[in-house]
């Protein structure tokens, strides 16, 4: 019985986790862009630069997702015009972008400092040696962790709901509050549908991994 | 002109959704209304922590849900005339012996939806009570708490009628023990102060959809053992807007 | 402003009753967290084949899913196997089964963060691989992990209000109450922020003097 | 006889790294390894206390065959100090020198310790006891960890390459600690190309090239009349700076 | 003149480094830096093309003065080749060697690479030139090092102790590549304490102690009538093994 449901409600459900999956893309590639410009800044940067930087991160990872959207939705929107799900990209992807520019700073500071030496040694400047020498082995090095942020984010779009955003979590309820019951059955199927998006995220990003891996570095076997 | 209307859409037989379309009660009720007024109505779900910013900000127009009308709500929206009035109901499982008096004393666990009228209503007189021994747990649906008691951890659940009934009507195997007379009437509401000027339409269009029979149609398709009541039904003092002139309707 | 101040203060003793319960549930599934992940990280690095894969899994699972379905299935798919826990437990299990998923990793990168000369070391002095990962790779270990344990810490402490899904009221649970009575959601949800943000740094704090406390100079 | 090293193979893949290395060392004798790079030297010496397992042979302590069972006893009896030190980074100089002997050979804390001290004087380094391994510098890290092989009170320390991560000075005082305690009769296996010490407290030289012993004995006869090309090329390399 | 270093001074902290350096060097000459660990040998060197920003003093190459204006293209005439090779490991050895004109020199991409291969083939290395730099031996990356900074064609090349990370054979290899530039012309400043490249290729052999030159003049003289004490200490060392 609630299988049958379950089976005709599959189209939305499936059609929430697409809008699950576009939020995903869109704040995972502004948090990306922003996270990596904020780690440049806070590695390199000068202290003027760094600070806000600085500020701006603590900022983002200190404030709960939800009044993060409601901020942006009810607050920001005062300024720009956007929808639902323009805000919760912004909420999230700037949110992202403070959690991201931590792992793309731990990436920058495992280059080993000989390697901007001597880039700078042959007379590159400052801008040319991140982006021509360091960055390039920083990226590499930022796949690993990256895949974390790419499964908490994942799982972090649910919350788009409180601005109105119906992704997957918030068709499922629907079908939780239509039946008036089966949230293990409903839940489990959601989770799954998760799951299968956990992994082959994961198993993309580590086959890019290995794709990328150089020499002599650390493999990592378990893809 | 097109009203915006929030909606909780996880609120049956109020407010849900069903195979990507509105439906409930309170949807088809406020198509009607909008149709009486020559106005075109369109719903956005919004969770509750979103209903009162959105309406301030004015990404709706007005709140068309299953509301129960409170003093502290009346302090931060304007309600139009309840359109419904509600009484509790202990539900306890099918196979359950308990009646009214049982199931909500002597060390029984109660559950209710934690930010919802029963909750207050059961911490104010039976939790706070020395006499009485009971438990009160508060959930975030109450779909979680009806499950908590059918896995045994719950000796009772208390919820408005409309819902109680719901239950039933969906084959969950509770019954009903018990009802707490409380008449705690519904309404939709506008931002305060109606600043958009749309209480004196939409009272007046729930009259007409009410005079129209329309209503009792409505209610019945969503819910077939329910009673209509009169429109307006019990209007409390403590509401500032139902005091004087109401605006689209004369009494 | 002010009047969220008075708003806040109105209803802050209400919502700080739930604090025992919060930090509670949060240093107990911290606990559980921290045994089973090292234990889990132990059978990911060293493990037969089998206790490997079945190491893996785990985590990928407990990482894969949210948790609010895993504590459900705990809380109330686990009674229809005639186990029945109250909620309180149930929350501690689940978050702490949760946590040790992500903190297995954390302790993994830790582990193989220690240079391998260093176990090497331990085997030529004739200690076991046991007695080397006890003396020598865990000490190590255990203090190169303290940052990010710490970030983890402090997720799950915001994470515990998850907990109210099953009947938990801690302080979320009771702010949201505020919220549903009064309406007042965003002056709620800032309060909670306050909250956590007052809590977080506490624990940071903390962390970071026990991280200054055991430190190491060269680790 | 304290060593007995018998036809000892190791492949890694297809690479056939030692292809049947034998040989014996009496108690008090020291010997020095050299060879050119990846000749295997390290993997003998790694072999020898089952560091690396060897594909192939056997290697007797006292008499006694090391086996996978008497793994752990018998390293206490075969110290090993590494190129690179590897002192436990989180333990103090003094602690590290007093792990052996208070978690493998059952000493008291206060015993361990004061045995610990004991070593560190013997090396020299006993006012740096409270540092930790960081904090030293690398000649006193690696005296450090020969003080830590000593706790063990080993029948027989091997060496590999103990001097070529420091400077000249900083190896002055490495080598000096090993020549003291060669004279004082410590059993000591040595991979270095130190040709100082090899002259001084060698009593034989053990010359490999692809995997093998192409050439051993006195120093006397290796340095002065070797019977290889090899070996003869080989030290004028090392004796001569590295060029023609 | 080629390079003239004036008067450097260099503190960190309370500690004085160097305490006034100055010489010169003509355009052809080699010489070589040697001195005690920790006397300052490599701030000089990163002195002189200010990645060390020197607190007081002048560096002035082809009579034009090293300011933090010129800085990335004077830079490019003094090339730099350091102890641990720093190759970028991203890149393919061709690559590395490539880069510098591509990015730096306004090389298009295929000029680029065949002056890599060329500079790869001077220094040996052009079977090699597909090679990640983790894939080289220790020998091979100094000397893949050495190709980019030649690529770079700069007016001098500073070496900061070149093979002090090689074990003896490999030294060898890199060694011969240096003394066929410096038989090539190339200016070179070398740090090291290679005896045999000093004796050979050096027209110079600058003494330094404690953040000062306190002695120089031709190797004949340094090595074989050295007027400090504290030279002749130290050359006795690293000549003969670190040890008495
Ligand atoms: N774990 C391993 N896996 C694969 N190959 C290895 C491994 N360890 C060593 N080898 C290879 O075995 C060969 C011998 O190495 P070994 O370290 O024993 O040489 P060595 O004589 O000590 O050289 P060096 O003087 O450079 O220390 C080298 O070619 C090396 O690459
Ligand atoms: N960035 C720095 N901050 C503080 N002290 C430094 C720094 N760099 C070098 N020093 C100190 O300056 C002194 C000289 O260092 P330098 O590396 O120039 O010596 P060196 O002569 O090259 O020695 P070595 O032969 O060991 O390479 C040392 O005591 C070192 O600790
Ligand atoms: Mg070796
Ligand atoms: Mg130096």
């Amino acid at each position: 019985m609630i299988f049958e449901t379950i089976l005709s409600q599959m189209p939305y459900l499936v059609h929430g986790l697409s809008v699950a999956i576009a939020l995903l893309v869109c704040l995972l590639s502004l948090g990306l862009v922003l996270g990596l410009l904020l780690s440049v800044a806070e590695v390199y940067g000068h202290w003027t630069l760094r600070i806000p930087c600085t500020v701006f991160e603590r900022i983002f990872r200190g404030i709960p997702a939800i009044v993060l959207l409601l901020l942006f939705y009810y607050g920001v929107t005062d300024f720009i015009e956007m929808g639902s799900f323009m805000a919760a990209v912004l909420a999230l992807g700037l949110r992202s972008a403070a959690y991201q520019s931590q792992i793309f700073r731990g990436a920058f500071l495992s280059v080993p400092q000989g390697q901007m030496m001597a880039a700078r040694a042959m007379g590159m400047n400052k801008f040319q040696a991140i982006r021509d020498i360091v960055l390039p082995q920083a990226l590499r090095m930022s796949i690993g962790p990256w895949t974390n942020e790419f499964s908490s984010e994942l799982k972090a779009t649910s919350l788009a709901y409180v601005i109105g955003v119906v992704e997957l979590t918030r068709q499922a309820k629907y079908i939780i509050s239509n039946t008036q019951g089966n949230i293990l059955i409903v839940f489990a199927v959601v989770a799954l549908m998760y799951f299968i998006v956990n992994r082959a995220g994961n198993w993309a990003l580590y086959r890019l991994e290995n794709r990328l891996a150089l020499p002599g570095f650390e493999h990592r076997g378990d893809a | 002109e097109t009203l915006t209307a929030g909606v909780e859409a996880a609120f049956p037989p109020w407010a849900y959704v069903e195979s990507g379309e509105y439906k409930g009660i309170a949807i088809d009720a406020m198509r009607a209304i909008a149709e009486d007024q020559g106005m075109d109505v369109e719903f956005k779900d919004l969770p509750w922590p979103s209903l009162i910013p959105a309406l301030v900000k004015g990404r709706i127009d007005l709140l068309v849900t299953g509301l129960n009308v409170t003093p502290e709500r009346a302090d931060a929206l304007d309600f139009t005339i309840p359109w419904w009035e509600n009484d509790d109901e202990i539900l306890v499982p099918k196979d359950s012996d308990k009646n009214l008096i049982t199931a909500m004393c002597c060390g029984a666990t109660v559950g209710a939806q934690g930010g919802a009228t029963q909750f207050k209503w059961l911490e104010d007189n039976l939790a706070s009570n020395d006499d009485v021994d009971v438990t009160l747990r508060g959930y975030e649906d109450y779909v979680t708490a009806i499950e908590d008691m059918l896995a045994g951890r719950l000796d009772a659940v208390v919820t408005s009628t409309d819902t109680a009934e719901d239950f039933i009507a969906k084959g969950r195997p509770v019954k009903i023990a018990g009802t707490i007379q409380q008449n705690q009437p519904q309404a939709l509401a506008v931002e305060k102060g109606d600043p958009k000027e749309l209480l004196g339409k939409i009272n007046a269009g729930i009259m007409n959809i009410y005079k129209s029979g329309q209503w009792a149609e409505i209610v019945h398709k969503y819910a077939p053992q329910s009673s209509i009541r009169d429109i307006p039904t019990s209007m409390p003092d403590y509401v500032d807007t139902y005091q004087g002139d109401i605006p689209g309707y004369s009494k | 402003m002010s009047e969220w101040f008075d708003f806040a203060i109105e209803h802050l003793p209400y919502v700080l009753q739930g604090i025992p319960t919060t930090l509670g549930l949060w240093a107990s599934a911290m606990v559980i967290g921290a045994a089973l992940g090292l234990v889990l990280a132990w059978a990911r690095i060293y493990g037969s084949r089998p206790i490997y894969l079945a190491a893996t899994v785990y985590v990928e699972i407990f990482r894969g899913t949210p948790m609010l379905v895993q504590m459900l299935f705990i809380y109330l798919g686990l009674p229809e196997i005639g186990i029945v826990f109250d909620p309180l437990t149930a929350a501690i299990i689940a978050i702490g089964l949760n946590t040790a998923a992500y903190q297995a990793e954390y302790f993994r990168g830790a582990v193989r963060s220690v240079p391998v000369g260093q176990m090497a070391a331990a085997r030529a002095l004739g200690m076991g691989q046991f007695q080397g990962f006890k003396n020598i790779i865990l000490p190590q270990a255990l203090r190169r992990v303290i940052p990010q344990w710490s970030n983890e810490a402090i997720l799950e402490l915001k994470y515990t209000s998850i907990a109210y899904a099953i009947g938990v009221t801690e302080i979320t649970a009771r702010a949201e109450k505020i919220g549903y009575e009064t309406f007042q959601f965003f002056e709620v949800f800032l309060l909670i922020a306050a909250i956590y943000v007052v809590m977080t740094s506490v624990v940071a704090q903390i962390l970071l003097f026990v991280e200054k406390r055991v430190s190491v100079p060269g680790l | 006889m304290l060593l007995r090293v018998e036809n000892i193979h190791k492949s890694y893949g297809d690479a056939e790294i030692l292809k049947g290395v034998s040989f014996d060392m009496e108690p008090g004798q020291s010997k020095v390894i050299m060879g050119p790079s990846g000749t295997g030297k390290s993997t003998l010496l790694r072999c020898i206390n089952h560091l690396t397992e060897p594909d192939q042979g056997h290697v007797f302590v006292d008499g006694e065959e090391l086996t996978s069972k008497n793994l752990n006893a018998m390293r206490q009896k075969v110290a090993f100090v590494f190129q690179d030190f590897n002192l436990f980074t989180h333990l103090r100089t003094v602690d590290n020198v007093a792990i052996g002997p208070r978690k493998l050979r059952g000493f008291d804390k206060k015993a361990a310790l004061d045995l610990a001290y004991q070593e560190l004087d013997r090396v020299g380094l006993s006012d740096r006891a409270d540092a930790y391994p960081a904090e030293l510098s690398g000649g006193q890290q690696q005296r450090a960890s020969i003080a830590r092989a000593l706790a063990m009170e080993p029948k027989l320390i091997l060496f590999d390459e103990p001097t070529s991560a420091l400077d000249p000075e900083l190896t002055g005082e490495v080598v000096s600690v090993m020549n003291k305690l060669a004279s004082e009769g410590m059993t000591m296996l040595v991979v270095s190309h130190e040709i100082g010490f090899a002259r001084q407290a060698a009593d034989e030289i053990i010359f490999m090239e692809g995997g093998k012993i192409i050439e051993q004995g006195p120093p006397s006869q290796i340095f002065e009349a070797p019977q290889q090309d090899r070996t003869r090329a080989f030290l004028n390399v090392i004796e001569h700076g590295g060029h023609e």
